[in-house]
């Protein structure tokens, strides 16, 4: 188990290293710093005092191990663009972004897994052709769509739900509804063929051959089977609401880490930009390994 | 952050006396000093004051923390201050505020607006308590937009010569305007109490309490929330949505002037390498015949937005009008095109970041003369960049001038020295002389007949294609009074409960 | 289903004449043929292609000129509308019908495009890694995790702002960051035919590595790559959508349908067809996509249904 | 006696597009408390489904169109759901399963299990269960039955999964056990000692006993009348020892006489050849990786192993699965790099020979009639690809050769243009074969390549190899578990177990005199027609 972690771990982090160079050269590369410090109205004596007094004449790989080394010592740079501390930033709108990926992990769990097990159980039927019709439709729309529509629909004609914010745990409701459906049809399909195969599966059998049948069958002998990869993929599934979260947060004006990354790019604020590619890669990677780890915590098979 | 869970929701309304405002772009923080886009200006404007300001009625300059001035000569003026004026904190401005303020700006060379003030400022000095003199180095003939434009802070508040602290007044502000803030969200909100120490001056005091603006970058999202209560005032809303969202009844709609102009850069310079079409004028001149900007600013802009010939908003100083006018003739412009070698039309990269209905349309008409637009739009970072490392030919660019009622604002950034800004690609030494010779003296009729000759000389050459002007559209709910000003600037504070 | 399978050992002779003794090529097109779903969606497809392709050329209409006097007409079936324009025109006076027509070619263009550039990364570091193992295996797969890391998205945008945009610059953007599936499909099916005896008989008989890869293991996935194929597809049209809704995709003037709802969603409430209907195109055109894939899934999966209508 | 169960013309349909197939036709029996009753045949007889209608397991496209099932003179057929897995499933009728790696829920413990079916059945104390559960561990022999309790099913060996089925099926006190072909995944030493258990269970806990498997010597051991099913009918039917002695039905002796040529030694030459293989102290470890909980393991398949393989003869590599058998196969033929050691075939390192040389030397088959041909090609291209590789024949003389190999196998020139799914288990392994021989290899491998067909086939692939052998002259290696393929076909046996070499002899040598523990427990495990009853001897010895 530890050695297994510290394996991970050691992937972790040179998956992370790799992406860092990766981002902080292509930045760097496509954007100006000191142009974009500078402002659009600068001359360009200004821009190369600026230039000059933040280092970016120096090479670019010197000023990489620069920003590592800031990193390691806790100091994660200062955004050119919202004048504030790296981390301040992140420390002010993670929750917003962690409520919205639990609520919309909550809201796919709510339909998805009811959904697949519905559909499992009765293959072919009216339930299992509408799961799959909100599959085959969750999986076409655009999630900007959904979202203006959303609206629409359960903020104007029907003013149940606040347009946008996040002041309240009300108004994540409808964004967590639009991120949520993104991953139903992922979830529900995993659930029903995973129902299904162990329905089919010869350990049923033996449960059907010992008297068990009906709920208690499922419930009992077939339902947790089922659910362990599903569980995993969940896990999966939280660490993409981080980074995924990008386009909702921006319909919705709720003020999380996606939509930080959208206007730091817009405002070619490096900063900002390469440590949150990172932060979105490592919680990437931190809920696959707890997904892995859960999976096996879960999996007799894999413990020993 | 983050409250309880709440089913009901609670507007902020005429009965709390709070009204709320929506940007689409954020407010990443408070200082004036460290921000150039508009919104920063209108917040800047409702919390803090300079010592001048621009009268919405006449578009002219008003003393604001100053009383009045004095010109002793073209590089010497004299400015009381107002005794009633005071910080946020209680405490009194004075001249040694004033004076630490400038000082600030233009030694600290990391402030944006340093080389600006330095460029003319030879020295301020304290004259009284209340009372101060500013020589320039040549006479400035901008000044007084410097003066507004420069927010006065409390002594010492920014740190010490050798030791300042940009970052003092980012998230607390302690300001001289009608308002005071309350809490700051950035990105998410401001929240601002209505200053009931404000001395008044040209500004006038607010009528409503509370004030909150909110950034939600979702234009669909903003009239969602005026439509349901959660805003009560929306601007950059164009003429389509406005007009439709007037006739639910729901809101007001307001189409008015605008400083702001659209325009063509076009690299007559040939900074953008060999071969290109650009560098003569025939071609040059073809594009100007080629765009039907009268059918563009009426169809697609509205309101008053009318078609430009100068490279400035007619409006504005010193923007002299009668210039060479290139109509819109696409046969005569097929007819340049030939002559200058190109019967067939070229190939042509255009670059845009902002309008991009209007980019379209101009393309489309540039198409139909033969010249094959690839439009590049994009964000302005990119085109920032691409323009920088010399790569466009021609681009979409426009100026709001907020504010600024005078050619200067525009033509100081875009007729520089080409050794020290990347806009002037006119590649003709005489258009900087001209133009920027304009703002180095205070006579008003030398500066005006400097700008004709500039202008008259851009228009003959086509060094760029004049487009139009715009209009600034707003929503307000029915709630409120808004009237707009002939700049197009909104100027919250003067908003009222019906 | 299964049954069939079942029924097929329990009685081997008895199937004679039943489709399990057709080539497997029949096999597929007997199978195809009786699935509903994969009817509807490869009919609805096939009309979106035809429609894509000679749609312009037929109804002589053109995406790009513009009318300024005509600007936003709603479509005809709205008050004011008018048979001249069926989808009523956009904020530039252009015929929407034309757009939303012209606009099913880029999404095809850039769907099929995108799929095909992330196919051939995918499917060749699959099939080495599957193959080949040990080192190769762990590079691929370190190229994996740094691939499903990135956030995809800021990716995009990025390189889009590094190139500048274009369709090609979105098809090999999209296609370089959607290649995972492709993959790990193509990997765990090398992986398993790979130790299948036919490919050790072909070992044995003195078959080459590049042989052995190019006749009897790739042949041998490409079912299930069409199947990840065409979900690539999908997501392709709407990552492509995504990206311009942000701007950072297809550049106007060209009628891509995510651009088009990007310029019709500050109008959503009051001219509301400008982001349903390319909306719709969008539904119609993944859907059908998505319903030939689930179909294709069904269908190449060997114990699928056979006959069942 | 009094009468346990009665079926009577049972019939069971599948529906299809509309049409109905029969697969169970007028199929009846009657079984006698204590009896035991063995039911053969080949896959797709009806064995199984019938067994199936009995306990509510059917497929649910199956249906039973007609007959009844009477048990303990209770109609079963029209019994509710409800009441029949209450009363009857799990209670008083129990089945076991021939897989038994699959057939227990990997993510419950074993006594949770255990407990669950017991509880669900019995209205007595969780103490009381465990108790129960406890005694029953003991009664399949299954030691240690505390600790046993705690563990997941993947912790357990096969044969101890299979007494822990066993105990599942026994907990309730049945009246009557059905177990289909619940041996035939089990090694064949471990296989006796299940036949064994059920043996005595079924004498101590005194019900009866149905037992289904497609080997006629295992069924005959056990059971004391016999049903032959072919196609979904009872062809034969009555006592063990009748069936086995005066069979009626023309299918059942064929069957029969699959078994007896089997059994019959045939004439072996002792060839003093010199060898034309030499192996010498070759190993090969394998390295699973580390997963989550587990530690990389390393896994010696083969440890040490030499020996030779004369000119012509007929060498068989006997194991249990995991044995190693088919790792020293692959690397004689050089399809798998050894870590340790040299094989030289003719004199040359079997890793310096050029591809095209080996393949022309030394060619495999294999035992997966489902696997060994590449289901996108045809039959032509499949048997036709060694010449094309290896040989610059035009295509119409390779095409005559491809025909010419076909009869060769027995098939006819119109498989020519099929695909393998249009072909039985048996004409594909017809072309497995043709594939090997058609560069004339002098070394053939044969990797268990009977062991997957039905036994009437396995006979005539069997003869066919034979066949072959004499007209082209080629050495054999012979891979296979069972002993009595090995004893018809081969002249010489190794014996391997965990990686290395037991015994090595001429093979009457080993199959009648076994000198090796090992060895010796291998060859009393196999059934054979002629030692009826063995197995009940052992238990009352």
């Amino acid at each position: 188990m530890l050695r297994f972690v510290a394996g991970r771990l050691i992937v972790v982090l040179s998956v992370g290293i790799t992406l860092s160079i990766v981002t902080f050269f292509l930045l760097n590369y496509v954007i100006d710093p000191a142009q974009a410090i500078a402002g659009e109205e600068a001359l360009f004596e200004e821009i190369e005092q600026i230039r000059e007094q933040y280092g970016f004449d120096r090479s670019i790989t010197v000023r990489y191990f620069e920003w590592v080394s800031g990193i390691f010592k806790g100091d994660l740079g200062v955004s050119y663009y919202w004048n504030k501390p790296v981390i301040s930033l992140l420390i002010d709108r993670a929750p917003e972004t962690i409520t919205l990926a639990l609520m919309s992990v909550s809201v796919t769990i709510l339909i998805a897994i009811p959904l697949g097990i519905l559909a499992a159980l009765n293959p072919n039927s009216l339930i299992d052709r509408l799961a799959l019709g909100i599959a085959v439709t969750a999986q076409a729309v655009p999630n900007f769509w959904l979202g203006l529509i959303m609206i629409l629909i359960f903020a104007l004609a029907i003013p149940i739900f606040p347009v946008s914010g996040d002041k309240t745990l009300f108004h994540f409701v409808l964004p967590s509804i639009v991120l949520g459906a993104s991953s139903v049809p992922a979830v529900m399909r995993l659930m029903r063929t995973g129902l299904l195969d162990v329905i089919n599966a010869d350990f049923i059998r033996t449960a059907r051959s010992s008297g068990f049948y009906g709920w208690r069958l499922i419930f009992n002998h077939a339902l947790r089977n089922a659910l362990l990869p599903v569980v995993s993929v969940l896990a999966v599934q939280l660490g993409n609401k981080f980074g995924g979260s990008v386009i909702t947060e921006s319909v919705f004006a709720i003020n999380g880490l996606g939509r930080l990354a959208l206007e730091s790019i817009l405002g070619a604020d490096i900063p900002t930009v390469q440590i949150l590619v990172f932060v979105f890669a490592i919680i990437f990677l931190f809920f696959n390994l707890m997904a892995d780890i859960l999976n096996a915590y879960l999996d007799p098979r894999l413990r020993l | 952050m983050i409250t309880a869970l709440s089913p009901l929701q609670v507007f902020a309304d005429k009965s709390d006396d709070t009204l709320v405002a929506a940007f689409s772009r954020e407010l990443t923080q408070l200082d004036y000093h460290y921000g150039t886009k508009t919104e920063f200006l209108i917040l800047g404007d409702m919390i803090d004051s300079g010592l001048f300001y621009v009268k919405r009625e006449d578009l002219s300059y008003a003393p604001d923390i100053a009383s009045d001035f004095k010109i002793i000569d073209d590089k010497t003026i004299d400015i009381n201050l107002r005794k009633n004026a005071k910080f946020h904190d209680g405490s009194e401005v004075t001249a040694d505020d004033v004076v630490y303020t400038y000082n600030f700006i233009v030694k600290n060379e990391k402030n944006r607006r340093s080389k600006k003030i330095k460029g003319w400022m030879e020295s301020i000095e304290k004259t009284g308590k209340h009372s101060i003199r500013f020589k320039s180095k040549y006479p400035y003939a901008n000044l007084f937009n410097d003066l507004y434009r420069i927010k006065i802070r409390k002594n010492g508040i920014m740190g010490t010569e050798g030791n300042w602290n940009d970052s003092a007044q980012l998230n607390t502000l302690n300001g001289t305007g009608p308002y005071k803030v309350v809490s700051f969200d950035p990105g998410v909100e401001v929240v601002l109490e209505r200053n009931e120490d404000y001395y008044g001056g040209p500004k006038g005091m607010p009528a409503i309490k509370n004030v909150i603006i909110r950034s939600i970058p979702d234009m669909g999202t903003q009239q969602a929330e005026l439509m349901s209560g959660g805003i009560h005032w929306m601007y950059n809303v164009k003429k389509d949505i406005g007009e439709a969202m007037a006739k639910t009844g729901k809101a007001d709609y307001q189409l008015g002037p605008s400083l702001r102009v659209g325009f063509l850069v076009l690299d007559a310079g040939g900074y953008s390498g060999e071969g290109n079409p650009i560098t003569k004028l025939e071609v040059r001149r073809a594009m100007n015949h080629a765009i039907n900007r009268d059918s563009i600013a009426k169809n697609l802009i509205g309101g008053p937005a009318k078609a430009v010939h100068t490279a400035c908003n007619p409006v504005v100083f010193g923007c002299f009008q009668d210039v060479r006018k290139y109509e819109y003739n696409p046969e005569g412009a097929k007819k340049l095109l030939a002559k200058a070698g190109y019967p067939n039309g070229f190939d042509l990269d255009l670059w845009s970041y902002r309008d991009k209905e209007a980019a379209q349309a101009m393309a489309e008409d540039l198409g139909k003369v033969g010249i094959k637009v690839n439009l590049k739009h994009g964000k302005l970072s990119a085109l920032n960049k691409a323009r920088k490392n010399r790569e466009i030919r021609a681009y979409f660019g426009t100026w709001g001038s907020t504010a600024s009622p005078d050619t200067a604002t525009i033509s100081n950034i875009h007729w520089r020295d080409p050794a020290k800004g990347d806009r002037n690609l006119s590649g003709d030494p005489k258009v900087n002389e001209l133009m920027l010779g304009a703002e180095k003296t205070l006579d008003i009729d030398k500066r005006k007949s400097l700008y004709a000759e500039g202008l008259k000389l851009i228009a003959e050459q086509a060094y760029w294609v004049p487009l139009w002007s715009y209009s600034e559209g707003v929503l307000s709910s029915k709630s409120i009074n808004f009237k707009q000003d002939p700049d197009g600037y909104p100027r919250l504070w003067n908003i009222t409960w019906k | 289903m299964i049954f069939k399978i079942f029924l097929k050992r329990l009685f081997p002779r008895s199937f004679d004449n039943d489709i399990y003794s057709l080539p497997p090529k029949d096999l597929i097109i007997r199978k195809s043929s009786n699935h509903a779903g994969f009817k509807f969606g490869l009919t609805l497809l096939l009309i979106i292609f035809l429609f894509a392709i000679f749609g312009p050329i037929i109804l002589d209409v053109s995406p790009y000129e513009q009318d300024l006097t005509k600007r936003l007409l709603p479509p005809v079936w709205k008050d004011g509308g008018s048979w001249e324009y069926i989808f009523g025109t956009d904020g530039n006076g252009r015929d929407y019908f034309a757009r939303i027509l012209y606009g099913t070619r880029i999404s095809l263009t850039i769907g099929f495009g995108a799929a095909c550039v992330g196919m051939i990364i995918g499917v060749t570091l699959g099939v080495c890694a599957g193959y080949f193992g040990g080192w190769v295996d762990q590079i691929v797969s370190y190229l994996l995790t740094c691939q499903l890391a990135l956030p995809g998205l800021l990716l995009a945008m990025t390189i889009v702002f590094l190139i500048g945009p274009s369709i090609t610059v979105v098809i090999f953007v999209i296609g370089a960051t959607h290649w995972a599936f492709f993959l790990v499909v193509s990997r765990s099916a090398t992986q398993r035919i790979k130790n299948l005896d036919y490919v050790t008989a072909a070992n044995a008989i003195g078959a080459s590595k590049f042989q052995i890869i190019t006749r009897d293991i790739i042949p041998n996935t490409v079912s299930q790559i069409i199947v990840i194929f065409t979900l690539e597809v999908g997501i392709a049209i709407l990552n492509e959508a995504s990206l311009s809704f942000l701007g950072v995709g297809i550049q106007p003037p060209t009628p891509s349908w995510g651009l088009l709802i990007a310029e019709g969603k500050e109008a959503i409430f009051f001219q509301p067809w400008l982001i349903i209907l390319p909306g719709i195109a969008l539904f119609i055109l993944v859907v059908s996509i998505n319903m030939m894939g689930d179909g294709l899934r069904d269908i190449t999966d060997p114990n699928s249904k056979v006959s069942d209508k | 006696m009094n009468e346990l169960l009665k079926i009577d013309n049972l019939n069971i349909s599948f529906q299809s597009s509309g049409s109905d197939l029969k697969t169970l036709k007028d199929f009846s029996i009657n079984l006698k408390e204590r009896e035991s009753l063995g039911i053969v045949g080949e896959s797709g007889s009806g064995k199984t489904l019938s067994m199936l209608a009995l306990t509510r397991l059917l497929p649910k496209q199956a249906r039973i169109t007609s007959g009844s099932i009477i048990f303990r003179n209770k109609i079963l057929n029209n019994l509710l759901n409800k009441n029949f897995y209450k009363e009857i499933s799990g209670n008083k009728i129990s089945m076991i399963f021939q897989e038994p790696m699959t057939a227990l829920n990997p993510v419950h413990t074993i006594g949770k299990q255990l407990l669950d079916t017991y509880l669900y059945h019995n209205d007595v104390s969780f103490e009381k269960g465990v108790l129960r559960a406890l005694e029953i561990l003991d009664a399949v022999q299954l030691s240690k039955n505390k600790q046993r309790m705690e563990q997941y099913p993947h912790q357990l060996s096969g044969g101890q999964r299979q007494r822990v089925m066993i105990a599942l099926a026994l907990i309730n006190n049945p009246d009557l056990l059905i177990a289909d072909e619940p041996t035939t995944a089990l090694d064949v030493t471990v296989q006796k000692e299940i036949i064994q258990l059920i043996s005595k269970l079924r004498e101590t806990i005194g019900m009866a006993l149905i037992f289904i498997s497609h080997d006629l010597g295992v069924v005959s051991q056990i059971s004391d009348n016999i049903i032959v099913m072919k196609d979904g009918e009872i062809v034969e039917k009555g006592s063990t020892s009748k069936v086995l002695n005066k069979p009626e039905h023309i299918y059942t002796q064929k069957l029969l006489n699959c078994l007896h040529k089997l059994e019959n030694d045939q004439k072996k030459e002792k060839l003093k050849n010199s060898p034309i293989i030499s192996a010498r102290d070759i190993s090969k470890v394998y390295k699973l990786p580390a997963k989550i909980f587990k530690k990389p393991e390393i896994i010696h398949a083969v440890k040490n192993v030499s020996f030779d393989v004369k000119t012509g003869e007929t060498l068989a590599i006997v194991g249990e699965s995991g044995s190693g058998k088919s790792t020293v196969a692959k690397i004689i033929n050089g399809l798998i790099v050894k870590d340790n050691g040299e094989v030289k075939i003719k004199g040359q390192d079997v890793e310096d020979i050029s591809l095209s040389r080996r393949a022309k030397l030394i060619q495999p088959v294999f035992q997966d009639p489902y696997s060994t041909l590449n289901p996108i090609h045809t039959i032509g291209y499949i048997i036709s690809r060694p010449l094309v590789i290896n040989d610059n024949l035009s295509n119409h003389n390779i095409k005559t050769k491809v025909i010419e190999i076909l009869e060769l196998v027995g098939l006819s020139e119109e498989y020519y243009n099929r695909f393998p799914n249009q072909l039985s288990g048996g004409q594909r392994q017809r072309v497995a074969i043709a594939r090997a021989i058609i560069l004339k290899p002098q070394i053939l491998i044969c990797d268990e390549p009977t062991s997957a067909l039905d036994v009437t086939i396995q006979s005539q692939i069997l003869d066919l190899l034979n066949d072959l052998k004499q007209k082209l002259k080629i050495t054999i290696i012979l891979i296979s578990h069972d002993i009595s393929v090995v004893k018809y076909f081969s002249d010489r046996i190794i014996v391997m177990y965990n990686g290395q070499i037991v015994e090595t002899g001429n093979s009457e040598d080993i199959i009648n005199n076994p000198k090796e523990t090992y060895t010796k427990k291998l060859m009393s495990s196999v059934f054979s027609l002629k030692q009826k009853n063995q197995i009940l001897r052992d238990n009352f010895t």
